[in-house]
């Protein structure tokens, strides 16, 4: 186990440096002179020389990058140069809707995912399998911007059942808030639950390939056992680590579901932030959705070690 | 036949595909088991026996189902049951053991759980079954049950899982028995290990056995009776003495005869059989063996023969116009004229292959924290072929004896050693010493289905070899049907692709490929392990009779003893990475100086009923250890019937390791090489 | 050796395929779904290529007449600017297309490179690996967003991302397929015969890695086209006035209660284009294996 | 005194009832009455608001967009421009008087005010702040008018006298208007906003830029009110996110977009309505950049664009076609002036003729802010139509803004104004497009006589006289088209009541109540 995770440990590490690179390098590449944007527009060249080094940036950029990783690190995010307003301030504002939706997401995607996967799983052949198929194969094409609208058109236009744009807080209005909250977690996590459903069912036909289930027959296992302890755990593997990538993708799909579907989340955040500039945020966000995304995937690949007794043993 | 007949199958006819096209695999099976007894049920791919297993298991694939006749257990008739049904007799009357312990083992559950499985779904309370779990082990010789009961199939070896898997069939004492190729998947020494727990529960058990195999060998060391499958029939049908005493359909006897035997004579042209197994999706007409038959004629082609008795020999049933007609099976029309290859063979004097201490390390990769220690996959081998001579290079899977091979063509990089092609030095293998070994030495692949690129046609295979050789375009075609001739393929088949020949044939063109550069020697990994029995021997015939015809120098590698005698001039037996013993064929065969070399031998089952030959058998314990660690001292140790294991005071084994050693032309590397010879008289009648 | 001693095999054995693949890509064409995936995406291409014949009014014909509903003069109806949407939705193929076409051949070729330089250097090979994991471990649209930051919203920029994200497939593929057949025997047995590395690879490894990639290739253009239509709307791909599937719907859902073919419009368009490209993919799936199949 | 007939919010809604949506007329024909009728008002209660851009205390003194619903809640002036009548009312001002000639300018002042430090108001802090409107950093549209004064003095405890040579009313109104009375004491905390005291109804709490303001009740106020405990400034920069903030966030969005309005349509909880002021989507000219510096080709440029389209496409019709910057009413107003620069695109080929411009490039400088990118759509629809060449680049409003304080906007550019609402005498010396050193880089002497004769102008005949030279000669030149003078859109939810909007759209919270 240990030996495994050592094995994982450096490309998760590779992997969040070259975020933070990345992230740390944002606003230089994009942003121009962050001193010319606090000293203003109207600012003389020694005004801004001058900003630049109280603000460090005459610095060699190694050094900077290790005060600014230092800095994260503990907690200081830095300050928007647009708005003037600590950045972590601006997130936190934005937090609890992502949350929410992000939550709701998951948890729908797993849902239904783990369901329509096991449901295809279990219906080999006939027209219910060819059905799924379909049912699979389509929502797997669609991303979420693209479902998110059309759900929009069916439901918020044809139907007008619910509110498309706009937000409430569930913990403020629970009804409310969920009614707002329930075609954009669809929408994020139908495609994803595909993808999930599409694995667990080719890795559990792939089980049942396998020469033990044949034993188990043998042996006289009833079906639904054979399913559950056989079939099943051996594709639970799979179900975990996919969840954990699509995990990450729910996170990026936010930004486009929050801005189609104007939620104030930290999607729309870093959309705003982009337009207006303001580097020093979308650096953080971008930093931060990288950051969850890859821990998630590490940790989904923690627990699949502690199903699989190949790896939680040795390896 | 014995009198209480367990199972008994009566023209069993299945078939697959839709109903407007069946695809028939069986057709009109019918035999019997009785109690007690051990049936082999032997045929080469597409006979239809694994089939007739499944069938009886009512555990045919999708789309499988039986069209015909019955099958009935203990008087029960199993065809139509419905499922539930079959599911209480499954495990419970009738148990199954699979070929492949390593699939055959649900990963993540500990072995006692699988077993204890199959006894709960019989009805069995949790803790009787671990009880009876713990007991089984032990019955099937799994060492210290009580702390390995909780371990994960991974943590066994492959031996010891399929161990895990037949206690698994002996979980509710099922009267019956299936083990479908038990041991194929195995090295020779485990699975001598296997059949001898077979044997032993048979006698201490009691137990029925359907045995699904395609090694006459096993057959004959460990049936009763025996049915012959071919292209979906029976064959012949009879008790194991009578049929391997007297065959009496054509194809059991060219079968018998075309396989190398260890004790048979060597170097003599094999009496192959011509032509494939039929592809069951376009069976000849009539029999289905007419057109790989000598005594075909006319009848043969239009009608399906009959399984009935055969006059003058009614104790065996075979499926033969001519036998019945005739009486019995007349004698073949004189075989083409048995030249002795061994007359006449000179062998140069300088070698033209030499390998000196050669190492191949493996591992070594750089991981996290530490980098893992290499581990030498082959240890110090040294080895001399000469111009003309066929050197054979024994040794079960794992042993290096195909890292050496390929380290020799330069696809495995060197750690160590020397290697040189006719006399030059060619260990750097840069591109002057690559391109001197290129023509020199060639090499025949063990998997005649992946060593042909699909995509190219045997045209375009040949003439790339020929490219290289410098041939001029112009002159390729004709060369290339000269080496399609050569390997006796018509050289109309030139621009077909591989997909459309066999298996044999692909590994002709695969020999032909390898001519094309002309090379003195050819290296030829387990050329014919992947080929169905009846074909072996066109490839072995061919091989001899090009090495005899070009002069070619061969480095044979395989695992079946039998084969190797067969070609081989000089022997060297490997193990874990070392070459044990090495000699003159006869000598090795006759008088083994190794104790490995001599359990190999014994262990190789013979083509030849031999009642209690098992009994007789020196069977090696445990499994060959971890090559990253290999014991101190004598490598063999750990498992030598006259090391420490037998004799505790044979420290030394322990303390130093034994260097080939011996005259000059038969070397061993054993301490007390004089007892190994004296182990392998003991096995012999 | 007469006839009877080889399987009477498919017809396929019997006769030579020309140049390996090639006839079985072009095949693929020729079945139901290839044909209806194809047919369409040609017409799509051509339509896109005609427009300003086809359209001489152009994409910017205003008029008094906005938010008009669908009609047979304006099948989507028209925007806000009392433009027809139709017209403008089939000016936005050309970006939509010309990114995927653009981009995802060239990261195809990028990809086969990285993924067989393996074969050139070990360490070559891990390098652009990890290069991959790297790309994979970045959410999808976030890689977008760092890349609009760097070099700024516009028709590069999102061709870079379509590139830099069907890359690692691509990439691996190769790479899977590269360690597949390095093992093959035949591809040993041609190293052993001293064939040239680089007609090695040519002969037998990349023709084998083809088939994979070129199914690979066609999801990748949908997964670009739809990577368009995601950075536009939230409106860090094209800048309008230039239509594109995404700037549409980027302002398309603005006026979704007065015009709601302004979103749906262009949301036709990706589908078709989505239902285009997979059909092709199947197809040439299914020749594929096809072809696999002996 | 002129009278102001100005269509107060009745009028508006009368309009909003015509052009802008069922949603509108919905609501109206819903309760007319409930939404301003002065039922008895109810205390207590925290407004919330929403808004587009954050307040700008250390430009108190200019009118600025953040400022809108800031500045008179925190602060008062003397007076103020009625939103219902257009004519000064008194606030800090008890009275005030004009000498015959009009050079001298008397206001008395209110003695029991006093700042929410405690201080007293005395005549000083009027002067000071009047001082303050001509200090460069203050940014103050009014600063060019304050500065033809020739003396601000206190003549009293509680009154001021503005002398100058030109007559100070009826533009002292405006100046007044964005004069808000600040405190001497602390006037330096404005910069930083770090110390905010005014005498308003209510008292600064707390900012954070870029996020929220929070005022609260100011107990001691000298006028009505307030009733509110509270009022939050809530900026959201994403216009649709601002207006769904309407969706429980906050009581009041102020500055919907147009195209947002549709959303509400049928929404019985939100009520969009039209408020006071506007803004002026102007497209200056550079009279001398070639072939602009050609008169012809600029008038055809005024010609070229089809005003009414950009009303109902980009405003939903909440707004106006407009060749003159100042009210069509206004004396001297004439039709042939309001509507000069009708849609024509034939005259404009011929113009462009005239001028040798056929396909002649048009580099266009856009503010990306607010509508005026959606506008732009049309207006280089306009002139391709007419066979000229735009080359549009939308810039950032930082950058624009730069551009426009350096006169460095090029050729052709398009510009965002608000100061709708202030007469025409103070415009043509306050809006960036018209004032002296604007970026169209129009100041010839004759324009100059042509302002100084119109505020000179003491009656209304002169002034109609005046006003009518001056618009015809910016007509003629044509270095500055008005296209289009918008309304601002609200939204509000039933509850909040009260809501008083100025002339020029500040918004006034001390009557404001929450049902």
């Amino acid at each position: 186990m240990l030996h495994f995770l050592a094995k994982r440990l450096p490309s998760v590490a590779l992997m969040l440096v070259v975020t933070a690179v990345i992230a740390f390098l944002l606003p230089r590449l994009g942003g121009g002179d962050p001193a010319q944007v606090v000293a203003g527009s109207d600012a003389t060249a020694e005004q801004v020389q001058a900003i630049r080094e109280q603000m460090g940036l005459d610095r060699p950029l190694p050094v900077q990058f290790a005060e600014w990783v230092g800095q994260v690190a503990t907690g200081d995010l830095g300050t928007s140069l647009i708005s003037n307003r600590p950045v972590a301030q601006l997130i936190g504002a934005r937090l609890g809707s992502t949350l929410e939706l992000a939550v709701t997401a998951t948890a729908l995607m797993i849902v239904m995912g783990l369901g329509l996967g096991i449901l295809a799983g279990i219906t080999r052949k006939g027209a219910p399998r060819a059905l799924l198929d379909g049912a699979i194969s389509v929502l797997l094409a669609t991303p979420p911007h693209v479902t998110g609208l059309i759900l929009i058109l069916i439901f918020g236009i044809t139907w007008r059942l619910m509110p498309i744009t706009g937000e409430v807080s569930v913990f403020d209005d629970p009804v409310r808030g969920f009614s707002y909250l329930i075609m954009p977690a669809f929408a994020l996590a139908l495609p994803q639950a595909a993808m999930i459903a599409r694995l667990v069912d080719a890795r559990m036909a792939q089980v049942r390939q396998e020469e033990f289930v044949d034993l188990a027959v043998a042996k006289g296992v009833p079906p639904r056992r054979i399913l559950l302890s056989h079939v099943l755990r051996n594709s639970l593997g799979t179900a975990v680590i996919a969840t954990g990538i699509r995990i990450g993708e729910i996170l990026a799909g936010a930004v486009v579901i929050e801005a189609i579907f104007a939620r104030q989340g930290l999607g729309m955040l870093a959309v705003t932030s982009i337009s207006s500039r303001d580097y020093e945020v979308v650096q953080i966000i971008v930093l931060f959705a990288v950051v969850i995304a890859v821990l998630v995937h590490f940790a989904s690949e923690i627990l699949l070690a502690a199903l699989d007794p190949r790896i939680r043993l040795d390896g | 036949m014995a009198d209480d007949i367990l199972l008994s199958v009566r023209d069993l006819s299945v078939e697959f595909g839709s109903a407007q096209q069946p695809l028939r695999v069986l057709h009109d099976v019918s035999f019997d088991v009785a109690r007690g007894r051990i049936l082999g049920i032997v045929g080469e791919s597409g006979s239809g026996k694994s089939m007739t297993a499944k069938s009886v298991m009512g555990m045919l694939p999708e789309g499988g189902r039986v069209t015909g006749g019955d099958i009935s257990l203990a008087g029960r008739s199993l065809v139509g049951l419905p499922e539930r049904e079959l599911r209480r007799l499954r495990g419970h009357d009738l148990a199954m053991v699979f070929q492949d312990p390593q699939a055959a083992l649900n990963p993540v559950k500990t072995v006692g759980w699988q077993i204890e499985e199959a006894l709960t779904v019989h009805g069995m309370s949790a803790r009787d079954a671990r009880a009876r779990a713990l007991e089984l082990l032990r019955q099937v010789g799994i060492p210290d049950p009580e702390s390995r009961i909780d371990e994960y199939p991974h943590q066994f070896s492959g031996g010891m899982r399929q161990r895990v898997v037949i206690a698994i069939a002996l979980a509710n004492s099922a009267p019956l028995i299936i083990a479908d190729e038990p041991t194929t998947a195995l090295d020779v020494t485990i699975q001598a290990q296997v059949l001898r727990l077979l044997v032993e529960l048979r006698a201490r058990l009691g137990v029925t056995v359907i045995m699904i195999t395609h090694d006459m060998g096993v057959v004959a060391e460990l049936c009763d009776d025996v049915i012959v499958m071919y292209g979906g029939r029976v064959v012949e049908r009879g008790a194991v003495a009578d049929i391997f005493d007297a065959p009496q359909h054509p194809y059991t006897r060219a079968l018998l005869r075309s396989m190398p035997q260890i004790g048979g004579d060597r170097l003599s042209r094999l009496p192959a059989i011509p032509g494939a197994t039929p592809d069951l999706s376009h069976l000849p007409p009539g029999c289905a063996f007419h057109p790989r038959c000598a005594l075909a004629e006319e009848v043969c082609r239009r009608t399906v023969p009959a399984l009935s008795p055969i006059p003058e020999r009614p104790q065996s049933e075979a499926a033969c116009h001519v036998a019945q007609r005739e009486g019995r099976l007349p004698p073949e029309p004189a075989e083409r004229g048995e030249v002795d290859a061994a007359a006449g063979r000179s062998f140069g004097r300088a070698p033209i292959l030499q390998l000196e201490d050669l190492r191949v390390d493996f591992g070594s990769r750089r991981r996290l924290l530490r980098r893992e220690p290499p581990f030498y996959a082959v240890d110090g081998v040294s080895l001399e072929v000469f111009p003309g001579e066929t050197v054979g290079l024994v040794g079960e899977s794992g042993c290096g004896k195909t890292t050496v091979s390929r380290a020799v063509v330069g696809v495995n990089p060197l750690s160590g050693g020397r290697i040189l092609v006719d006399g030059r030095d060619v260990t750097a293998f840069d591109d002057a010493a690559a391109a001197h070994v290129r023509k020199t030495v060639q090499y025949v692949f063990q998997d005649p289905y992946a060593s042909l690129n699909p995509r190219l046609t045997i045209r375009q295979i040949l003439s790339e070899a020929l490219e290289q050789r410098g041939l001029p375009a112009a002159e390729r075609e004709a060369e290339c049907q000269r080496l399609m001739e050569m390997v006796g393929l018509d050289r109309g088949y030139l621009g077909r692709y591989p997909r459309a020949f066999s298996g044999g044939q692909r590994q002709r063109i695969g020999i032909a490929r390898a001519l094309a550069v002309e090379p003195r020697v050819l290296i030829c990994d387990e050329p014919v392990s992947a080929l169905d029995v009846s074909i072996q021997a066109q490839v072995i015939n061919i091989l001899a009779d090009l090495r005899d015809r070009l002069g070619l120098a061969l480095l044979f590698i395989a695992h079946d003893l039998a084969v190797v005698r067969h070609l081989s001039d000089r022997v060297a037996v490997m193990y874990l990475g070392r070459i044990v013993e090495e000699g003159p064929a006869e000598e090795i065969y006759a008088r083994p100086r190794h104790p490995y070399t001599a359990a190999l031998m014994s262990s190789t089952p013979r083509p030849r009923p031999d009642p209690g030959a098992m009994g007789r058998k020196t069977v090696l314990g445990g499994d060959p250890p971890d090559p990253r660690n290999p014991p101190s001292g004598c490598r063999f140790r750990t498992r030598c019937p006259i090391g420490p294991l037998v004799h505790p005071e044979r420290r030394i084994c322990i303390e130093t390791d034994p260097a080939l050693a011996g005259d000059g032309r038969h070397r061993a590397a054993c301490h007390f090489s004089g007892e190994a010879a004296r182990l392998a008289e003991e096995t012999k009648t | 050796m007469s006839a009877n001693d080889t399987h009477p095999h498919h017809p396929a054995g019997r006769r030579p395929r020309i140049s390996a693949g090639t006839a079985r890509y072009l095949g693929a064409f020729r079945t139901p779904r290839g044909m209806i995936g194809g047919g369409l995406l040609l017409v799509m291409l051509l339509a896109a290529l005609l427009a300003p014949v086809i359209f001489p009014g152009g994409v910017d014909m205003q008029t008094r007449e906005n938010f008009q509903p669908p009609s047979l003069i304006h099948p989507f109806g028209t925007d806000e600017y009392g433009r027809d949407i139709f017209v403008r939705c089939i000016y936005a193929l050309r970006i939509s297309l010309s990114l995927v076409l653009v981009a995802v051949p060239l990261a195809m070729a990028l990809g086969i490179l990285m993924g067989l330089s393996g074969a050139v250097s070990r360490r070559l090979g891990e390098v652009c690996q990890r290069i991959f994991d790297i790309i994979l471990g970045f959410p999808s649209l976030v890689l977008g967003i760092c890349i609009v930051v760097a070099i700024g919203a516009g028709w590069l920029a999102l061709a870079i991302t379509i590139l830099v994200f069907s890359l690692p497939q691509f990439g691996r593929l190769a790479r899977g397929a590269l360690l597949t057949e390095q093992t093959r025997e035949y591809v040993l047995a041609a190293q052993v015969l001293g064939v040239p590395k680089r007609k090695v690879m040519t002969r037998h490894i990349l023709p084998n890695t083809l088939d994979p990639l070129l199914v690979q290739a066609s999801l990748s253009m949908i997964a670009g086209i739809f990577a368009e239509a995601a950075l536009s709307i939230v409106g860090l791909g094209i800048q309008p006035p230039t239509p594109s599937l995404g700037t549409l719907l980027n302002v398309g859902i603005r006026y979704v209660y007065a015009q709601p073919m302004y979103t749906a419009g262009p949301i036709i368009m990706l589908l078709l284009l989505a239902l285009a490209f997979n059909l092709i993919a199947d197809a040439l799936n299914a020749a594929v294996l096809n072809a696999k199949r002996t | 005194m002129r009278n102001r007939e100005r269509t107060g919010i009745q009028g508006l809604s009368r309009r909003s009832l015509l052009k802008s949506g069922a949603g509108l007329a919905g609501l109206m024909a819903a309760a007319p009455g409930a939404l301003w009728a002065q039922e008895t008002p109810q205390e207590g209660g925290t407004l919330r608001i929403a808004m587009t851009a954050d307040i700008q205390p250390q430009a108190i003194l200019a009118g600025r967009g953040g400022n809108d619903a800031f500045r008179h809640n925190v602060f008062d002036t003397l007076t103020v421009l009625d939103g219902e009548s257009g004519q000064p009312k008194g606030m800090l001002a008890t009275d005030w008087s004009s000498s015959e000639d009009g050079l001298t300018f008397t206001v008395q002042i209110r003695d029991d005010v006093t700042f929410h430090s405690g201080r007293p108001l005395t005549a000083d802090d009027v002067v000071f702040t009047l001082e303050q409107m001509k200090v460069p950093e203050n940014a103050s549209q009014m600063r060019p008018l304050v500065e033809q004064w020739t003396s601000i003095e206190a003549t009293g405890e509680h009154e001021v006298t503005i002398t100058s040579d030109s007559p100070v009313a009826p533009r002292v109104f405006d100046v007044f208007q964005l004069a808000v009375i600040v405190d001497q004491e602390t006037f330096a905390g404005l910069q930083d906003g770090s110390e905010i005291i005014g005498t308003g109804p209510f008292r600064f709490e707390e900012w954070v830029p870029g996020a929220s303001v929070r005022m609260v009740a100011n107990e001691d106020y000298w006028g009505e009110g307030p009733y509110l405990d509270a009022v939050e400034l809530n900026v959201i920069n994403d216009p649709t996110a601002m207006a769904n903030a309407i969706r429980g966030q906050v009581d009041v969005v102020l500055n919907l977009t147009p195209r947002d309005q549709i959303m509400f349509t049928g929404d019985p909880s939100v009520e969009v309505f039209e408020g006071a002021g506007g803004t002026f989507y102007p497209l200056g000219i550079d009279v001398n950049a070639a072939p602009f510096d050609n008169k012809a080709l600029r008038q055809a440029i005024g010609y070229a664009i089809d005003r009414e389209r950009i009303i109902d496409q980009v405003f939903d019709g909440a707004g106006e076609t407009a060749d003159v910057w100042w009210r069509t009413n206004e004396p001297g107003s004439t039709d042939e002036i309001n509507n000069h620069y009708s849609y024509d695109p034939d005259r404009a080929r011929e113009l462009i003729a005239e001028a040798g411009a056929e396909g002649a490039d048009v580099p266009m400088q856009v503010i990306g802010f607010g509508a005026v990118p959606a506008v732009y759509e049309i207006v280089q629809n306009n002139l391709r139509d007419v066979g000229l060449n735009p080359v549009g680049q939308v810039l950032e409003t930082a950058a624009f803004d730069q551009g426009q304080t350096a006169g460095e906007l090029g050729p052709v550019f398009m510009q965002i104004h608000g100061l709708q609402g202030f007469s025409a005498a103070t415009l043509v010396d306050a809006l960036p497009a018209l004032r002296p050193n604007n970026p169209s880089k129009f100041d010839p002497p004759e324009y100059r006589q042509l302002k100084d004769a119109l505020q000179a102008a003491q009656d209304e005949e002169a002034y109609a006289a005046a006003l009518g030279e001056l618009a015809e000669f910016m007509l003629d030149e044509a270095f500055s088209h008005v296209l289009v003078k918008t309304t601002p859109l609200h939204l509000k939810t039933p509850q909040v009541h009260g809501l008083e909007f100025y002339n020029v759209g500040y918004l006034q919270l001390g009557q404001a109540w929450l049902g």
